[in-house]
């Protein structure tokens, strides 16, 4: 377990390998190798840092290694005295991050090993580059969730960000693509400004940045349910960090466009594995946060919302990719109501599950969009159910599992959160049902969209088309023969995924189906100060009656969601128009989730016609979920700062100057050029001093 | 008035240095102007030698030795220059030297 | 008395000569006058037991640099009077006026300063070792202080010797 | 101490430049390669002599290292007195590597009067180096102003289109400066000898002085507006825009890295520790100023259209962040802020570099002509991507120790502040990608640009020092913060004056940080023996 | 008043009187000599053996018409003569013929800077002597000369220096003390500076073969080509009598002045029965004899090669062996 620090050092060699020579000089083949071998060589460590793990007692199980000193200790003022700011590269393993390892490595294993295929046509730099961009994502996404201190999950916070930032914009020469990017980035940073100032806060209150000592000594302060303290602002802070990491309200609106991305990307980073890390990072700070009660409360407020309102947009959506983030936004909305509500455990479980079916779902929808040829609009696609029936399978299998159906991984962990949602706030309650029946409802969507009905994807070389004539339009160097399954590199991940899907959720199977919900005890020390005793004494209970009652609530409203969707796209397939006619005020409201990107497009239009191109800029990047009116005047007061600089603070220095040329003309008339003249001048000079002398006498 | 004190030398090297300003100022030829300085720069010599042997102290003459070679550098640099200074304008006239003013 | 006899005999010559050196007609003639001036001061400088002095003064002076000048007037072999063109803004009888004034006020001030104070004599420079003790060692006393507490002076003398040096020959030489 | 106590290492440095102005001197201007190999040698060697001290450094020791000790100019007490800290001899060492990457990158940019180009290069490098090792304020200053002249002549010979109004706007700034800097100096030697009776120019004495309160306000502010005209300071910024858009790549580089840190190095050896009592009045104004220049710097950045300038008002930002943090007067803040100067350094003098490639192939700065650079030029895109990392200040880069420990010092001081100045990040990482992504993403635009060569093998190795440092200082901070750590000690014993009973309160429960040697004042012995 | 005038004064006449015989008679001698040397007799005519011409030739310049050309500056051109005279003369004040103070009219100490300085002020003569002629040959000749006088100076005088390195002293009786306490002349300790200083006198007093200023083929003359009578005589006798001081110096610098061969050789106590002036007049009149030697012997420079020789050769060498002087002082 003292090796736990290769675990993401290994695939930052992997990166640095691919990116220092891979570039240049590594083929396709080694480039792969390399990044896959770091990946596979990382799991086989985390493996067995878990096994060792499991293999000590459970209130014994933290492990923290310190490999290096990082910033030496500075003294500094804090709240309590003279304390010493110091950071050492730490790293600890405790349940919590064991299972988050696991996540990482196993499914980024996956996700390399896809990519290893669905990268295949990529010019071979640009090949080396996208693994060396994935392998610094997992080196960045294990230092998060390994760092044993703020400051250096801080750094894989921020590293995350930056590889999220490359990756989206992989395809740097489409606008849309860099543009999303550098989006991601800047939003991502108004949540950094608040997350750092949160550290700095820890810091101030409790002297340390050590996770461990600051649960420890915060576990000792009192809860602050009656106001706004010291702690509340911590964790408000830090939840803002939360919130832009993770796509919530209001900071959602880069993820979704995100997906300009390649597919593999957008499955590891935006929906198994970084965009958790706000979640990953609240259960860290269980115990600051459950002295926060009402902060708790908007972060269950806020995961709600979030909840509800992407899974509306995710119904109506056609593209589907978008379709999949939306329902990302949504389940990361439902994690933070878990956490919201004191069910860390739940959460967290709920982001394992989801890791797999959402990493399934994504890499099946780049089989997908891969058969047909960079397809993205579910509009053209559908019946790929006979020409690939492997993905076919596999999707289904994660559309099952989000949807809740039971025995399926989400059912356990959906369930666990509804039911302590339940226990803390039946309207909670209620309005998550509704956002997991429309889960239901667009996932199968989805499914009878894409491999049910008739074809309606474009003709092609020796099918529908005729033979002998090339699609030069189809794009790519290759000519296009059609969906076709997916090959054996990519549908292996997908089988992988399916069958964690189906089976990740055993680890937690509550009581009342007569489980054990051993994820939930795994996981307790992680989110409690002191081994043993609880974060919150014994919460209310249900008998396991209710709970089932529960649970046959939610399962009937999935598969309420389900049916819908089966009668508007299978049975008939024209309800779905007429549907959206009858209600057309609000389905073009969802269809344009809400108007929101409109609302920049104006922005974006009349700083065009503005001409200012900084406006722009500025202004998507920044404000975007943000007030408008806050880049409007942060443009103009640049400009005005501008013009000031240039005429009013720059015009007084050369005012300065005229004045001393003016002046030189006048007194120019003394440079005769008379050498005698200037010395007697100095005679002059002399007469007055020795003038002076005299009398002075 | 017939014992020799250091004023009597310092008043001979006020008088000598007096004569050759007036030598700067009143001649054109600027070689004579220079003589004129040489003349200024032994003014001051007296001066330091006398003060060194009425104070007992040797770094007058240290500073006389100093003196001249300054005046030695002094002498070669301009001469230098007059001889420049000649052989383009075929002049050693001071007034005909104003070209540095605006 | 045959002190005051020497001082005086010398002060006259020289101030004579003084006045005759920026007086003469011919350049020439002001640099005989210049050199018989320099020697009088070298005796002068005798007379203050100042023999290294007086000695450089004869070989630098009289020897070295008069010549120089004595060279660039027969250089300057002059096809029009050097005195023509008189400019008018020099105001050279002002600054002779003038420059009598202050000769006038220093005298001035001398004349007072020895009714004032008659013996500034026993004043020694405080705190200064080097004490003129025997005339024959004159010279090494002086060699002693410039080699030693004006080392680096003396060397940047030397160098600006040096410098002067290359200076005057790429000034003089026609093309370099 | 390990150094050869006595050896003129600092001398060693510091004349070592001069030595290659005077073989260039004596090598004919025809001979251009000659000239270059002469200068980059010399800049090499330079940088050699003076890694000692970085090995030679020792960091428990609280005083004054590698100290040398001559009279000077006696009858006013100046001396030739040289030493250094673990402050000024890393900006020594940033001084002497930034010599050879300028050097290096002026190969192929000058091609006219190339060896007076790299004479004054190389006297710049001597004026800069004793200005960081001078002890003696009246060779700090000779030092402070020797500098102008050569960087005065490399704006106004080599600069592009606007040179000489830069070139005369710059040195008449910094002179005006200088002068009322120059009263402040004054005013402290005679308070000094009015206290001590002794005439010197001795810092390490005058670091001992008391001076009372009125006093200490005057003397406050000719400092200060010596050194903030020199940082750039918010309202005292204009030249630099100016200078550095016009000055020659090498020249930027060199005023980015290291010219600026004159002013924020004045401030941390002069200001702080003469007169602590007006640098705690003077607080408020100086954060305030900070703050304003790290805001209006990023957003006026944001408004440029020409790319260098858009660097340069960057630099306006990143120099208030450095200001910030050391008037937060706390040990964190303090560290911070070198270890920013040293990463403002290494990040914007490798953005300037960057410019200037471009500048050299294309001959234009206008960000509108560029576009899609990545795809003809990816290792310099790669370059330029940890560069605009390191300067937004991403972590594992340099910028973000920097930044996290100025910010956590002032935020211990106020929340308000800390709160105000880390939202100048958001904005730098906006203007910064967004200068990335107008230059280097998208598709090549402008047909002039489809040619353009990749690095030269030359201009990689320009980089790669930087690069390291820029990682290397980013996760392993260690050696740099240990080097600093006495320093800002003796500086924070000054201006706080219960920091050292309550460090050794504190260190006696934690036993982590050691007490600075002396008891009251920054009676920081000197050492190695004065000659 | 005894020691301090009548005594001086009387060495003084004495001294005066000595050297103007002393250079009639090296007229003599050099007619004599060079005639010898060319297989002739010489003047006979005069006296026995021509004796007596030492004493015609002077009435004879006496008595000649002094002729002042119409275009020269007449007064110069009768200080000239003057000027190259009496440096000549004032040298031999601190020349010392015997360790008595009876034997030299004033020991000082910077006697050798003194007779450097002195005889630099000869140049002075020449010049104006040129110039005030005002006629293209004396102008040229006058030129010349100083240029060369100048330039062997430096040489001679920084040679010099590496001599008082070794005695320690400026003083001219010093110096010879201090061969005295050596037990060696300074010739034997000096070779290079012996040879170089007699090379420059030649050059100094524009002897063969540095005669150019005065090459009757090239310059019809010298610098007193337009004088004649007793102002050419004065220069005539300037110029021997300069020869007779670097005699003199050369002789007391490494020769040991006044004292016998081997002075602390106590066998050849006897040599000191002959008085020491006799001493050191034998010496001088020795080199006197070599000068006349070279000039009947060799032939003469051309002009650059004597510049060549001055700058390039000589003052490189006088160099070199003044550093060479003052690190063995410091090692020994």
């Amino acid at each position: 377990m003292d090796l736990i620090w290769l675990i993401p050092v290994l695939p930052g060699i992997g990166a640095a390998l691919n990116g220092l020579v891979g570039v240049r000089y590594f083929d396709k083949r080694t480039a792969a190798y390399v990044a896959c071998g770091t990946m596979a060589a990382s799991l086989l460590l985390s493996l067995v840092a878990f096994a060792q793990l499991l293999g000590l007692p459970g209130d014994e199980r933290f492990h923290q290694v310190t490999v290096a000193e990082w910033i030496p200790p500075i003294p500094l003022e804090t709240a309590g005295g003279i304390g010493s700011f110091e950071v050492p590269w730490a790293f600890t393993l405790d349940p919590l991050s064991g299972m988050m390892i696991l996540v990482v490595t196993g499914i980024g294993l996956l996700i390399h090993v896809y990519s290893v295929a669905y990268m295949d046509h990529e010019p071979r730099p640009a090949y080396a580059r996208f693994f060396c961009y994935l392998n610094l994502f997992c080196f960045f996404m294990l230092l998060l969730v390994l760092g044993s201190t703020f400051l250096v999950m801080f750094v894989g916070w921020e590293g995350v960000g930056l590889c999220s930032y490359l990756l989206i914009g992989f395809w740097y020469h489409k606008q849309s693509a860099s543009d999303a990017g550098k989006k991601a980035f800047i939003v991502n940073r108004i949540g950094d400004w608040g997350f750092i100032l949160g550290i700095f806060l820890v810091f101030f209150t409790f002297g340390t940045l050590d996770f461990h000592a600051v649960a420890e000594l915060a576990a000792e302060m009192p809860v602050e349910a009656a106001g706004m303290g010291v702690l509340s602002l911590i964790c408000l802070l830090l939840f803002v960090g939360a919130i832009g990491k993770s796509a919530q309200i209001p900071l959602y609106v880069w993820l979704p466009d995100a997906m300009e991305g390649p597919t593999p990307v957008s499955a590891l980073i935006h929906a198994a594995t970084m965009v958790t890390a706000g979640v990953y990072m609240v259960g860290r700070n269980a115990v600051l946060f459950s002295h926060a009660p009402m902060v708790m409360e908007i972060v269950a407020i806020i995961g709600l919302a979030t909840a509800i309102m992407a899974a509306t947009i995710g119904l109506v959506q056609t593209d589907i990719k978008r379709v999949l983030a939306y329902s990302t936004v949504s389940q990361l909305g439902y994690m933070f109501l878990a956490t919201g509500v004191g069910a860390f455990a739940a959460g967290a479980f709920h982001l394992m599950t989801h890791a797999f079916f959402k990493a399934l779902l994504f890499l099946g929808s780049g089989s997908v969009i891969h058969a047909m040829n960079e397809e993205q609009d579910m509009r053209r696609m559908g019946g790929l159910k006979q020409y690939m029936p492997v993905t076919y399978a596999t999707m289904g299998i994660g559309a099952l599992a989000i949807a809740g159906v039971p025995l399926l991984s989400g059912f356990f962990s959906k369930d666990e959160i509804l039911y302590r949602t339940f226990l803390h706030n039946r309207l909670f309650w209620m309005l998550a049902v509704v956002a997991a029946g429309m889960t239901a409802f667009y996932m199968f969507r989805l499914i009878f969209m894409t491999f049910y009905q008739e074809y309606r994807g474009p003709a092609w070389e020796g099918g529908h088309g005729d033979h002998g004539e090339h699609h030069e339009d189809d794009g790519g160097d290759h000519a296009w023969h059609g969906p076709h399954e997916s090959p054996r590199l990519m549908t292996v991940p997908l089988i992988v995924l399916a069958v964690g899907a189906v089976l990740a959720g055993y680890v937690g199977v509550p009581a009342a189906l007569g489980g054990s919900n051993a994820i939930e005890h795994f996981l307790e020390p992680s989110f409690v100060a002191h081994a043993g005793e609880g974060a919150h004494g014994e919460a209310a209970h249900l008998s396991h009656l209710a709970e089932l009652g529960l649970m046959a609530i939610s399962v009937l409203i999935a598969g309420l969601g389900i049916f819908l969707a089966y009668r508007n796209y299978i049975q008939r397939p024209e309800t779905a128009d007429e549907w959206a006619e009858r209600y057309a005020g609000p389905h073009r409201v969802l269809t344009n989730k809400y108007y929101v990107d409109e609302l920049y497009d104006a922005t974006f239009v009349r700083g065009t016609m503005v001409g200012a191109r900084g406006l722009w800029g500025f202004d998507g990047g920044v404000v975007d979920g943000a007030v408008n009116g806050t880049g409007w005047t942060t443009v103009a007061s640049s400009r005005i700062s501008h013009v000031l600089d240039k005429h009013v603070v720059d015009g007084l220095v050369n005012l300065v100057g005229w004045v001393c040329q003016e002046g030189s003309y006048g007194f120019r008339r003394v440079q005769t050029g008379l050498i005698q003249n200037y010395a007697f001048a100095t005679l002059v000079g002399v007469f007055a001093f020795v003038t002076w002398f005299l009398v002075g006498r | 008035m017939l014992e020799i004190t250091p004023l009597h030398y310092t008043a001979l090297s006020a008088a000598l240095f007096i004569i050759g300003v007036i030598g700067v100022l009143v001649r054109r030829n600027i070689i004579i102007i220079f003589m004129s300085i040489e003349l200024i720069l032994n003014a001051v010599n007296i001066n330091l030698v006398a003060l060194s042997s009425q104070l007992q102290n040797l770094v007058g003459q240290v500073f006389v030795v100093f003196v001249i070679a300054v005046a030695a550098a002094e002498a070669a640099v301009g001469l230098g220059i007059i001889i420049a200074f000649y052989r383009n304008k075929e002049t050693v006239n001071i007034d005909e030297m104003s070209l540095m003013r605006w | 008395m045959l002190e005051a006899a020497v001082f005086y005999t010398l002060a006259v010559l020289i101030l004579g000569l003084g006045i005759l050196v920026i007086s003469a007609r011919s350049a020439v003639h002001s640099v005989l006058f210049l050199v018989v001036n320099f020697l009088l001061v070298a005796i002068l400088y005798v007379t203050l037991s100042a023999q290294f002095v007086a000695v450089i003064q004869v070989l630098v002076y009289a020897g070295g640099i008069v010549v120089l000048y004595l060279f660039v007037v027969m250089l300057v072999s002059l096809k029009r009077a050097p005195e023509q063109h008189a400019d008018t803004r020099r105001l050279g009888v002002t600054g002779a006026v003038l420059a009598g004034a202050v000769l006038l006020e220093v005298i001035g001030i001398v004349v007072s300063g020895a009714a004032r104070s008659d013996a500034p004599a026993g004043a020694r420079g405080a705190g200064v070792p080097e004490a003129i003790s025997d005339p024959m060692l004159n010279t090494e006393q002086i060699g002693w202080v410039l080699y030693t507490e004006y080392l680096i002076p003396f060397e940047v003398a030397s160098m600006l010797l040096l410098v002067a040096m290359i200076g005057a020959i790429v000034l003089a030489k026609k093309n370099l | 101490m390990s150094n050869a106590a006595g050896f003129p290492l600092l001398s060693l440095i510091l004349f070592t430049p001069l030595v290659g102005v005077v073989l260039l001197l004596l090598t004919d201007r025809r001979q251009e390669d000659r000239i270059r190999w002469i200068a980059n040698a010399t800049a090499g060697a330079g940088f050699l002599v003076s890694l000692p001290l970085w090995f030679w450094y020792d960091t428990q020791d609280a005083g004054w290292q590698f100290v040398e000790r001559l009279a000077w100019i006696p009858s006013i007490g100046a001396e030739y007195f040289l030493g250094v800290d673990g402050f000024s001899a890393l900006l020594i060492l940033l001084t002497t590597l930034m010599g050879v990457i300028g050097v290096l990158s002026s190969w192929t940019a000058i091609t006219v009067r190339v060896k007076e180009y790299y004479v004054f290069l190389l006297a710049l490098q001597t004026g800069m180096l004793g200005a960081f090792m001078a002890l003696d304020f009246l060779l700090f200053f000779l030092f402070w102003e020797v500098m102008l002249v050569p960087m005065y002549f490399l704006i106004g010979i080599w600069g592009s289109d606007n040179r000489l109004y830069s070139a005369i706007k710059f040195f008449l700034f910094t002179l005006v400066g200088s002068v009322v800097m120059l009263l402040g100096i004054l005013a402290v030697y005679f308070y000094n000898h009015s206290v001590t009776g002794v005439y010197t120019f001795d810092v390490t004495q005058f670091h001992q002085l008391n001076i009372p309160d009125g006093l200490q306000w005057w003397i406050f502010l000719a400092f200060f507006l010596g050194f903030a005209v020199k940082v750039p300071m918010f309202p005292f910024h204009t030249w630099l825009p100016d200078a550095h858009t016009d000055a020659p790549t090498a020249g930027s580089v060199i005023l980015a890295a290291v010219l600026l840190k004159m002013g924020t190095y004045g401030f941390i050896r002069f200001s702080l520790p003469i007169v602590p009592e007006a640098t705690a009045a003077f607080v408020p104004l100086v954060v305030g100023l900070s703050i304003i220049g790290i805001i209006y710097g990023a957003l006026v950045a944001m408004a440029q259209k020409d790319w260098k300038r858009l660097v340069a008002y960057s630099s306006v930002s990143h120099m208030g962040m450095v200001m910030l943090g050391m008037f937060a007067l706390t040990p964190v803040g303090i560290t911070g802020s070198i270890v920013q100067q040293l990463n403002h350094g290494i990040s914007t003098g490798a953005l300037f570099l960057i410019v200037g490639i471009v500048y050299e192939r294309r001959h234009t700065r206008e960000i509108a002509e560029y576009g899609g650079l990545s795809k003809v030029m990816p290792v310099y895109a790669t370059i330029f991507l940890v560069m605009t990392m390191s300067s937004i200040g991403l972590p594992t880069l340099n910028g973000f120790i920097g930044e996290v420990l100025i910010l956590q010092g002032i935020f211990v001081v106020s929340k308000f502040w800390a709160f105000v100045a880390a939202s100048g990040i958001v904005l730098g990482a906006a203007y910064m990608l967004w200068l990335y992504q107008r230059t280097m993403f998208g598709n090549v635009t402008n047909p002039k640009n489809e040619g353009l060569p990749d690095l030269s093998m030359r201009e990689i190795w320009t980089f790669v020092p930087l690069l390291v440092l820029a990682v290397w200082i980013g996760l392993y901070p260690k050696p740099f913060l240990d080097r600093l750590e006495t320093s800002v000690d003796n500086v924070m014993a000054r201006v706080s004056s219960d920091y050292t009973p309550r460090l050794a309160a504190a260190g006696a429960q934690a036993g982590q940080r050691e007490v600075p040697s002396g008891t009251a004042g920054a009676q920081a012995p000197v050492r190695g023996g004065t000659r | 008043m005894l020691e301090t005038f009548i005594i001086p004064l009387l060495q003084i006449a004495v001294l005066l009187n000595a050297v103007l015989v002393a250079v009639t008679f090296m007229v003599l001698m050099e007619r004599k000599v060079m005639a010898w040397a060319q297989a002739r007799l010489g003047p006979m005519r005069v006296g026995p053996h021509g004796i007596l011409q030492a004493i015609v030739d002077p009435i004879k310049l006496i008595l000649k018409e002094d002729i002042t050309p119409v275009a020269a500056d007449k007064w110069v051109f009768t200080v000239a003569p003057i000027m190259s005279l009496v440096p000549a003369l004032v040298v031999f004040s601190v020349v010392p013929f015997g360790p008595d103070p009876l034997y030299y009219v004033a020991d000082i100490n910077v006697g050798l800077l003194f007779i450097v300085a002195v005889t630099s002020i000869g140049v002075y003569g020449i010049i104006l002597g040129g110039w005030s002629s005002n006629s293209k040959y004396p102008l040229l000749a006058s030129l010349r000369a100083s240029a060369q006088l100048i330039s062997y100076e430096i040489a001679v005088t920084m040679t010099l220096v590496s001599v008082i390195l070794t005695s320690g002293t400026l003083s001219l009786v010093g110096i010879v003390e201090a061969q005295r306490e050596a037990g060696v002349w300074f010739g034997f300790i000096q070779p290079v500076a012996f040879v170089l200083v007699f090379i420059g006198g030649l050059a100094e007093t524009n002897r063969v073969p540095f005669d150019l200023p005065e090459a009757e083929t090239e310059l019809t003359g010298g610098f007193h080509t337009e004088y004649s009578g007793m102002r050419f005589a004065l220069f005539f006798l300037a110029e021997y009598a300069n020869i007779i001081v670097i005699s003199a110096i050369v002789a007391i610098m490494f020769l040991g002045g006044w004292m016998r061969p081997f002075p602390n050789v106590e066998a050849l106590a006897f040599l000191d029965l002959i008085p020491p002036w006799i001493w050191l007049i034998g010496k001088i009149f020795l080199f006197l004899y070599v000068f006349i030697w070279i000039r009947a012997t060799l032939p003469r420079y051309r002009y650059d090669q004597l510049m060549r020789l001055g700058w390039k050769v000589l003052i490189p060498i006088a160099i070199g062996n003044l550093v060479i002087t003052g690190i063995v002082k410091v090692l020994v």
